[in-house]
Order: structure tokens, then C-alpha cells, then sequence
């Protein structure tokens, strides 16, 4: 068992490094791109002139759409269609950046409602302490309420990033040969399927840990300001 | 002398309440207003109105060169720009807790009038000790007390520098001595001419910083005019309204 | 319980045999108006009916079809599995029910690839571990991975990949489906790649099981319901070396 | 008098910051004490830690037959027989942003004391009438003006039919017409023997309703006696205190 | 194509019914009980006597492994261990109860991470004015934390249960034949992987918009007394 992990071990790290990792790296950042937009998208509320408002209304319809078409069907189908499906349209993408594109649109999907909760948690009463200075919106949203909402998103945001280390498993399917394919294609070969399975798990894991350790570090560092001293729950 | 904001048959209502009912009013510039009036007669409503905090169904609003119409949609920069010629001081402070203190009071001066931090933290530390309160700078406002707190929100208005400043309770969290501080900080404010809407419950407060006094009533405006006519004022209502001082006066500060 | 298990058979669930398959692989196993079809799953049930238990499948991914066998969750696996010196260290296996031939299967207007030979630096996709991967590999093919047959097929159709080693049962199945498909295969010499023998695979101490199986696949053989399965499915008889 | 809430040596630090230095000082049952001080002084911490929301470091705390060492841990048990004693009013009001008027102050009723539902309900309505409020039993905290917030806030604290009341600044957001109808509250239950302690700035209303007077300073009781004593107190520090009145009283209350 | 559509759709229907719905709701329903326990159990401060601190600590301690070790590893990892690996410690589950223990286990851990950020957002002024009626610890939470908690914790929390509708689909690597192993082993006949997928994507996507509709009425309800009038963004 142990000459089968010596020999396994470096082959996994090395898709880790070249697949698993870039992948997550760029579709998070994407995913949290898009996340944001569309969860701002849905928070304003229509206003000024007539074309604003209508131009508004489409933009959130297609926030809409957007978010229900990518929550409610399975991310492998997402991948197939995009790698598979898009041919037939001529749009031929390299697999890489078909799940590159993919998990950054599911990712921006499901993170546009946490970070849509975030904002909304931060009191009406901070807006309007912020506007009466005369600030505009995008410098309201930069420096008051993104800051307090990052502490309530982190958590769940990092629920999704160490989900999606995970789901890139999925770019497997469209011939991306990242940790878990490879840990499959070594167990083909030794039918350790337990061991092989564990191990991948074990690799899995550090990569993971070393993300909830800077989750951590993070939720110290975005809530300095939050009570100190007094308990909550006692 | 000249009319610094004014607005005209303002109308707000909130399902069920009409918070603001046909307000015409105006405010000078270089003087000191304060508007008095029972609790949820609109006074806030009218001093968020003044801010575009709070957007009425009808009515008019201009301030300085600028106007807007309630009855249309206001673009942003419109808000914007009228918003620069108004700093404002929450009932209930409003301080962003993400900011220390001296955070808080430098961010509109170096995010809207872009000054350089070094100008904004010294001007702001200025602010600081003239409330006394130099020492909790690097402190976050939870770690603040009411009274502090409050005093923190009036720097952070005073430092926009603007046209004329709103007030709305500046005084309520204040013990005797920090209120005389305030009240010496605004006094100071008016002779220099800075124009003040100041909204409070405290009529000694009231007497001591009006030039003019608004009274409001279930969302209209019942007297208008100098301070002494009010707290003379033959008026029932506003006899009854003050009552309360003389009571407390009366029963027991013999 | 080694020596009981020397004559008599282990059953997971008593007088009932529990077999795993994929169910994902035409025409060996599929489903088809709501039941599974295929000629592993009619092998299954035959066998079944000989030996005088009841059936029962299940359906599951590659993976887990070892996994479970090694963790008892399933009597055997009837899935295409090639009887392998590497597999037989570790699994027990039936006599051999089909010899599979390997075909390779490139666009129909290709003319570049004609053999193994010519397979060197040619971009190829093949099923994830599978023996076919491992024969691509071994001629010097650029592999990508596919998780499954269509797919494999789709890529070649795409031209996202120029070749495949694939079994010759699958790709006769394939074709008769999908008439319209643009893919020709080209029959590889038993030379270069012998045919495998597909064997039903056992849990390693099961060898009353493996004997009781034997037993009733030798009787299959002979009262030819083999050779009409075979028939029935590849259209040619392919159960006979 | 029968002691009721007895603080001894308390003390509590955070951080760079005394806010309770040695704190000894007891309340009477039927007795209103009036707590005053300067911004940041204390009071607040004082109120918390007889409400044991605020655990200071060391010192001792009884109310009525029950009392706990500050130094060790104190159970929940421990905890929520003291609270029930008193009932809190706080200076930011804390009202249930997710229950109706009527909601906040059935809460502790019918949680804590298990009364029915229409009970509580009845009881609520009948303090929401008194502070002229009843209109606004079905509307959500956020839906109203300050010094209503603040005028329910009382009412969930009298729902409790605490033995000793805590106020911290229960007028600070109240006009002169409603400060007179909390004070007649107040001394409606002065009257009835309703043991109760006030954080106030307002002198006027502290004169009003206080048997005794607190004052704090620094974390420290600088002055504890007769509320006349405390008015007419030739300490220089009290007088420096109070002076904030006589300059407003003096510069325009003519 | 369409009748490739017809005979499919209901045999896929009949897969959901029998699997995938029951194992989501079951799943989600101890996740969302997983996740509260370990979220309590997370902000606790320990305090008390040295017994009940130590205890404290020792449940601390099991929460926090409990939670890294089952964000940190794939899903997939899990019910394989679950279902392959625990009859050699002579554990032995049927699928269906594995998975559902699996997928019980998975989305606690997710969702405590979730609930605690909401708990979190709930000012701690409102603990004081809740202690302060004399209500205990539980009434508090139940009564003046949860209801504000559950405003801001619902879409992250959508978006975990949406996740695991999808998720269970994993459930086929150990003999469930849901929604998905369905449609695969259609499609193993037909070869019409696109199709397929974009019919088993449809069915998931009507499951999961009931869900997104169920998520937008519990947020009106739940977020009834919250602001309203004053726009945010303008
Ligand atoms: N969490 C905290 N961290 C650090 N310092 C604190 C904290 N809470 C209170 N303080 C400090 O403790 C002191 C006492 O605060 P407290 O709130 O008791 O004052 P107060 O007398 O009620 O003042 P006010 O009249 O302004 O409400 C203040 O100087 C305050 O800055
Ligand atoms: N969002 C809202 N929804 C419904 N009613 C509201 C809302 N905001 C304010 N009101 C009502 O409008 C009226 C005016 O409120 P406003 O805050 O302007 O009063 P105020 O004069 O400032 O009172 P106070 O002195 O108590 O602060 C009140 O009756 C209040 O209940
Ligand atoms: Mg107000
Ligand atoms: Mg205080």
C-alpha cells in the first residue's frame, strides 16, 4: 500500500498544480467578478429617466435568468454543453478555458445571492450616513458597505471556493485530466479504489486547509472592528 | 438675507401616515434654525428630505443654485452636488463601524472634497479636541460611549465643511458640561455665519442657539418665526408643547 | 471462513445473486424503456436462472463496481472486465464469456491513420483506465480522457481528437444507431493487440462462487444460449475464441 | 430603607480604559436614584453590570436575596434570576427589529413570566395607550420616529413589572410634551414605590424625579446624596458640571 | 429527437421521485439540524465552571475537525468511505442510508459555517436587550436571533440546497440509480449524450425553480419588517 501512495502521490500534486489549482484560482476570481455585478444588478432599484429605468429592467432580467439558468442545471451539464454543446453553434472553445468560462459563471451564479444577502445585512442607516457625505454609490459600495458585508459573505463565500476545489473534478468530463482522473486512472491499474480514494481525499485536504486557514485569518482580520470583550452567547 | 435652501409644498406619506403635508419652508444662509416638535410630527423626515436621504412624493426642493422637482426622478450627480452643500448629524449617530474614529471623520474629506490624508488627519484631530475626544482616535465606535459617539458624528459633519449643517438631536446623548461644548462649538459655527437646521427636544438647548424656530406638527409647519415669539407665543398649542419645561421647572427646581 | 468458502458460494444477500454493472455501456448494458437491456444483463440472468438464485443489479460507476466487489457489496461484476494478469492478483475470474476484438476508429475520410503504427504523436481520447488507454499509450498516442463511449465519439465527430482503440462490438453497436456518424474503424492485426477475454470478476475468496459460476457458464455454453446472445446483440457470435 | 441592589468594589477595565474604578454604591427598594456624569464616565457600564450584561473584573453584586462574585463564573441560572429583578431601558432603545410594537413588549410577558398571550397583549396595550402610542402596535420598529422607538422601549421595560427599573437616558430623544408625560410616568411609579435608577443629562428632568443623586466621574462616585445637596453643592468639580444649565439658562433664557 | 424525449422523460421523473427528491429532503433537513448544533457550538464562549469549560472545549474541538474534515474533502471521497469503507470496521449501511447520512454530515458541515456568519450579523445589542428581559439563552436564539439570523442566512443557504438537489446525483457511485445514472444509461443506447443532458438539466432545472420560488417567498416573509420605501442603491 505504501509503494502504491509513494508512487501515486507525485502524479496527483502534479495535475493539482497544473489543472486543479489554476482552475479554481481563475474561476473564483471570475466566479466572485460576476458575483458581484449580478448581485448589484439585483439590488438597485429602477430609477431616473424612462431609458435608464427600462435599460436597468433588462439588465435585471438578464440577472435573473442568469442566476436561475446556472442554479437550477447540474454543473457537469453546464461543462458538456459548453465544451460539446457550443461546436455546433461554431463556437469551438480549448477545454481549459471551457471550464475556466463554466465554473466561472456557475461560481458567479451562486455566489451573486450570498454576496446579495451580505450587502443587505449591512443597515439602511450606513447608506444614508455615507450619501449625506456626498459620497457616490460606487465609492458608498466600496468603502462602507463592502467592508462590513465581506465579514457576514466570507464564510459562505468560502464554502463555495472550497467547493469549487472540488467541483473542478467535474473538468474531468470534459477530458481535463486534474487530480481525481488521474488518482482513477492509477487505480484502474492497482483496483485500490479505497486507497487511491483516501488519498486523493488526504491531498484534497491540505489544499482545502490551507484555504479555511486563510478563511480564518480573513474573518480576524474583516471583523477587527466587530464587539470585543462582551459575550454573545454565555 | 439670502435663501439658502427652500423648499416648497412637500408631501410625503407613508401608507398609512402623512409624515410631511404640504411643507413650505425655507432656510437662510448665515443663520441658525432650529425646529422643534412632537415626537413623529416629521422633523427627521424633513431634515432627510433636505438631504435627498428620503425622496417625497411631491414638492420642490432647492438649495443654493441647484433645485430639484420631488414629482421626477433625481439623477445621482444632482443628489450629489446638493448633498456637498449639506452635512448631516443623525439622530442616532450613524457612525460606520469599520472606521475608526478619526477614520470616520476623514473619509469625507479625503473621498469627496479629496483632500490629502495628512490635511484631512490633522483637520480631523482639530475636530477631535475641540469635543474632547482627541484620545479615543485610533478607537473603533463600539468602543465608544453614547455621549461619544454623538460628539464623533458632529465632527464627522463639521469636517465636509458645508453650507449649512443638519442637525437632529445633537445634544440628546450630552451631559450638561458636553452640551455647553456643543452648544459653544455651534455658537462659535454662527458667528462665523455658518447656516444651521438644528432639530432638538431641549428648549434650554433651543433658546441658546435659535436666531428662528420652526415648530412642526403631524407634518405641518405651525409657527415659523423669531425665538422669542415662540417661547412667548400666546399660541395654545405651543403653550401646551412647552408646558413640559415649565412643569419639570416648576415642580421641582425651586 | 476460508475453508467453507473453498466448496461452498458467498452470497451477500441469501439465494439471490448480486451482480454489478455499469448499465452505461451498449450493448452490454443499458436501459431501455425504463429496464436495463444488454447482454451482460441477459448473461446475468441466465446464469442466474442456472445456478437457481434469484438476480438482482447493480448499476454503478466503474469505481465502485471494484470497490463494492472488494467490500462485498455485490456478488460479481459483469461489466466488460478483461481477464489481466494484474486484475487476477487481486479478483477471481470466470472463464472467459467473450473474446473482444479492438478496433480503431478514426474519421471516415481519414487516410494518415491506417494502423497502430501510425499512431505516434496522434492526438487520441480514450475511457480513463481503461485497457484500451493502456494499448494507445503503449503505440505512442496523445491521450486525453473521456469519461465514456459517446463522448469518445463525440471528440472524434468534433475533431477534438483523430483516433481511438475501442472495442469493435461497441463501435458495430454504435454505428448501426447512429447511421449518420462519419467514423469508420479499421480492424487491428490480433498481432498488435491480441483480443481480450472478458471474464465475470469475483471477490478473491470467493472461490466456491467462482466454481458454481464456471459451472453454470460451461452449461450456457453448452446448450448454445451463449452463442444466441451473442448473436442476438453483436450480430455475430463472439463468445468462442 | 431595605437595600435592594448593593454594588461593592467593582471594578472594570478595557484595555487602556477604567470605566468602573472601585465602584461601591447601593440602590433602595421604593427609591429613585438619578445617575449623572460626564460623556464616557461610566454610567452605562455601571447599568450593565447591574444587569449583568457587562461582567467587570472583580467586586460583588446583590439584588434582593441573590448575589454573585464578579470574580468567578456566574451561571445562566445565576443570570437570568437577577435580571428578572430589574428591567432595562437602553440609550440606543434595542428594539426587536423583527417583532411588531406590540411584539416587543408582549415579549418578555409571555417568554419570561408565561403569561397568555391576550394577557400580555392587554397589558401591552394598556402601556401603549399611556404613552400615546397605541396606533402604532401593528407597524415594525424601523416604521417609526425616534422618540417613539424610545417611548416603547419603556413600555417593554415596565411590561416586566421589574423591582428595580433601569433607565439609561430614557428622555434623550423625547420633546419637552413627551419628557413631561415619561416624567409623570416616572413619578407615577416613584409613587407607587417603584424602585428605579436613571441615567440622565437632563438636569431638569433629573431634579424632577430624583430622591438621590449619583455622580460619576471617571469611573469613580464622586458625589452620592439628596438631589437638593447635589444641586446646591459648593464642590467646584459639581459646580463646573452643572454649569453647562446656568450657561444656557443664563445666555438666553432671559 | 422527441421521441427519444418521451420515453426518457418519465423513466428520469420516476428516478427522482423514488431517490433524488426523498435523499435531498431528508439530506438537508439533518444538515440544516448538523449545522445549527455545530454553529452553536462554534460561538459558544467557553465559561462556567472548569467541568463545563473543558467540555466545552472538547465539543469546540469536534465541531472544528468535524467541519474542516468534511469541507475539505470531496463529497464523492465521503460516500464511498461511507458505503465501501465502513463494513471493514463491520459498519455495514444500506445505500440509501449511506447517502443520506453522507449528504446529512456534507451539508452541515457547509451550512454551520453559513448560520454562524448569520448569527454573527445579528447585533450583539440585541442579545443585551434580549438577556435582559430574563429570557434564557435558548428563548433568545429561538425567539430574537433566529428569525433576524434566518433574513440573511437564507440565500447563501439556497444555494447549498439547490447544490445538494444536484449533488445527490453522486449518489449513483454507490448504487443509487438516481436522475442522472437514468439518463446515462439512456443514453448509452441512443448516443445522444447532448440531448440527454439538456432533457436531465430541464427536469433539474423545474425541480430547483420551485426551489427559487419557495426561496423568494420565505425572503419576503422573513424580511417583512425589514426597511422599506427608502431605496439603497439609487
Ligand atoms: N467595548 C469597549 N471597548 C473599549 N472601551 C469601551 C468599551 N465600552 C465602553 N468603553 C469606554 O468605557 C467608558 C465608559 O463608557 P460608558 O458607556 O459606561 O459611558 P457613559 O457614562 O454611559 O457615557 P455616555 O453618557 O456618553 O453614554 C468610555 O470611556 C468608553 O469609551
Ligand atoms: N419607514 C416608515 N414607515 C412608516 N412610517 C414611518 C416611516 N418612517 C417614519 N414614519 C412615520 O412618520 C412620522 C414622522 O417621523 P419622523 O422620524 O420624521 O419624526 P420626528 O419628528 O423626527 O420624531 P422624533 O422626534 O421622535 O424623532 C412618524 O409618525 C413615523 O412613525
Ligand atoms: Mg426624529
Ligand atoms: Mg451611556
Amino acid at each position: 500500500m505504501w509503494e502504491i501512495i509513494k508512487t501515486a502521490t507525485p502524479q496527483i500534486i502534479a495535475a493539482g498544480i497544473r489543472y486543479t489549482i489554476p482552475l479554481t484560482l481563475l474561476s473564483f476570481a471570475g466566479g466572485i467578478f460576476l458575483g458581484v455585478i449580478t448581485a448589484l444588478i439585483k439590488l438597485v432599484v429602477p430609477s431616473g429617466n424612462p431609458v435608464k429605468k427600462g435599460l436597468i429592467r433588462i439588465l435585471q432580467g438578464i440577472a435573473y435568468f442568469y442566476v436561475w439558468l446556472f442554479r437550477s442545471t447540474p454543473l457537469l451539464v453546464q461543462l458538456f454543453i459548453i465544451f460539446f454543446g457550443l461546436p455546433n453553434l461554431g463556437i469551438k472553445l480549448p477545454a481549459f478555458t471551457a471550464a475556466v468560462i463554466t465554473f466561472s459563471l456557475n461560481t458567479g451564479a451562486y455566489s451573486s445571492e450570498t454576496i446579495r444577502a451580505a450587502l443587505l445585512s449591512v443597515p439602511s442607516d450606513q447608506w444614508d450616513a455615507a450619501y449625506s457625505l456626498g459620497m457616490t454609490e460606487t465609492s458608498v459600495l466600496w468603502r462602507i458597505i463592502f467592508p462590513q458585508a465581506v465579514r457576514i459573505a466570507l464564510p459562505p463565500l468560502s464554502n463555495e471556493f472550497i467547493g469549487l476545489v472540488k467541483d473542478t473534478s467535474l473538468a474531468s468530463s470534459i477530458t481535463i485530466v486534474e487530480m481525481f482522473t488521474v488518482a482513477q486512472q492509477i487505480e484502474a491499474k492497482n483496483y485500490e479504489p479505497l486507497v487511491m480514494y483516501m488519498l486523493v481525499a488526504a491531498l484534497y485536504a491540505v489544499l482545502c486547509s490551507v484555504l479555511s486557514l486563510l478563511q480564518g485569518w480573513l474573518e480576524r482580520r474583516t471583523s477587527r472592528y466587530a464587539q470585543e470583550g462582551d459575550e454573545a452567547v454565555d | 438675507m439670502k435663501r439658502l435652501i427652500k423648499l416648497e409644498h412637500v408631501n410625503k406619506a407613508y401608507r398609512q401616515h402623512q409624515a410631511l403635508d404640504d411643507v413650505s419652508v425655507s432656510f437662510d444662509d448665515g443663520q441658525t434654525t432650529v425646529i422643534v416638535g412632537p415626537s413623529g410630527s416629521g422633523k427627521s423626515t424633513l431634515l432627510r428630505t433636505i438631504n435627498l436621504l428620503t425622496q417625497p412624493d411631491s414638492g420642490t426642493l432647492s438649495i443654493d443654485d441647484l433645485a430639484v422637482d420631488f414629482a421626477k426622478p433625481i439623477s445621482s450627480a444632482q443628489k450629489i452636488a446638493m448633498r456637498k452643500k449639506t452635512g448631516m448629524v443623525f439622530q442616532n449617530w450613524n457612525l460606520f463601524p469599520n472606521l475608526t474614529v478619526r477614520g470616520n471623520i476623514m473619509e469625507g474629506p479625503t473621498v469627496v472634497l479629496k483632500q490629502s490624508k495628512t490635511e484631512a488627519a490633522a483637520h480631523a484631530d482639530e475636530l477631535l479636541k475641540s469635543v474632547d475626544l482627541l484620545e479615543t482616535a485610533d478607537r473603533y465606535p463600539n468602543q465608544l460611549s453614547g455621549g461619544q459617539q454623538q460628539r464623533i458624528s458632529i465632527c464627522r459633519a463639521l469636517a465636509m465643511q458645508p453650507e449649512c449643517l443638519l442637525l437632529d438631536e445633537p445634544t440628546s446623548a450630552l451631559d450638561p458640561e458636553m452640551e455647553t461644548q456643543v452648544l459653544r462649538v455651534l455658537l462659535e459655527l454662527a458667528k462665523q455665519k455658518q447656516a444651521m437646521v438644528v432639530v432638538t427636544h431641549n428648549m434650554v438647548f433651543a433658546r441658546a442657539v435659535a436666531e428662528r424656530i420652526v415648530f412642526v406638527e403631524n407634518g405641518r409647519i405651525r409657527y415659523d418665526g423669531s425665538s422669542d415669539g415662540f417661547f412667548n407665543a400666546t399660541d395654545e398649542r405651543i403653550r401646551h408643547f412647552l408646558a413640559g419645561i415649565s412643569l419639570s421647572e416648576g415642580s421641582s427646581m425651586a | 471462513g476460508q475453508k467453507s468458502s473453498q466448496n461452498s458460494a458467498k452470497l451477500v444477500t441469501s439465494k439471490t445473486l448480486t451482480i454489478g454493472l455499469e448499465g452505461t455501456y451498449a450493448p452490454y448494458s443499458y436501459r431501455e424503456d425504463g429496464k436495463l437491456k444488454g447482454f451482460e444483463v441477459d448473461l446475468g440472468k441466465d446464469l442466474a436462472k442456472e445456478m437457481g438464485l434469484k438476480v438482482k443489479f447493480m448499476p454503478t460507476q466503474f469505481d465502485s463496481l471494484v470497490a463494492g466487489v472488494q467490500s462485498n457489496k455485490f456478488d460479481m461484476i459483469i461489466n466488460n472486465m478483461g481477464i489481466t494478469k494484474a486484475r487476477q492478483k487481486k479478483f477471481l475470474f470466470s472463464t472467459p464469456y467473450i473474446y473482444s476484438q479492438s478496433v480503431l476508429i478514426t474519421k471516415s475520410n481519414n487516410t494518415k491513420i491506417k494502423s497502430v503504427h501510425d499512431l505516434k504523436g496522434v492526438k487520441m481520447v480514450e475511457g480513463t483506465g481503461t485497457d484500451n488507454w493502456i494499448q494507445a499509450e503503449k503505440f505512442g498516442g496523445k491521450i486525453v480522457s473521456s469519461p465514456e463511449f459517446a463522448t469518445s465519439m463525440n471528440m472524434l465527430r468534433d475533431g477534438r481528437a483523430q483516433a481511438t482503440i475501442n472495442s469493435k462490438e461497441a463501435f458495430a453497436y454504435y454505428v448501426k444507431q447512429k447511421s449518420g456518424a462519419d467514423l469508420k474503424a479499421t480492424d487491428i492485426s490480433t498481432k498488435d493487440i491480441p483480443a481480450t477475454k472478458e471474464g465475470i470478476m469475483m471477490n478473491k475468496d470467493n472461490t466456491g462462487l467462482q466454481k458454481q459460476t464456471n459451472k453454470a457458464l460451461e452449461k450456457l455454453r453448452q446448450n448454445g444460449t451463449l452463442k444466441k446472445l451473442s448473436e442476438k446483440y453483436f450480430g455475430t457470435d463472439i463468445t468462442e475464441k
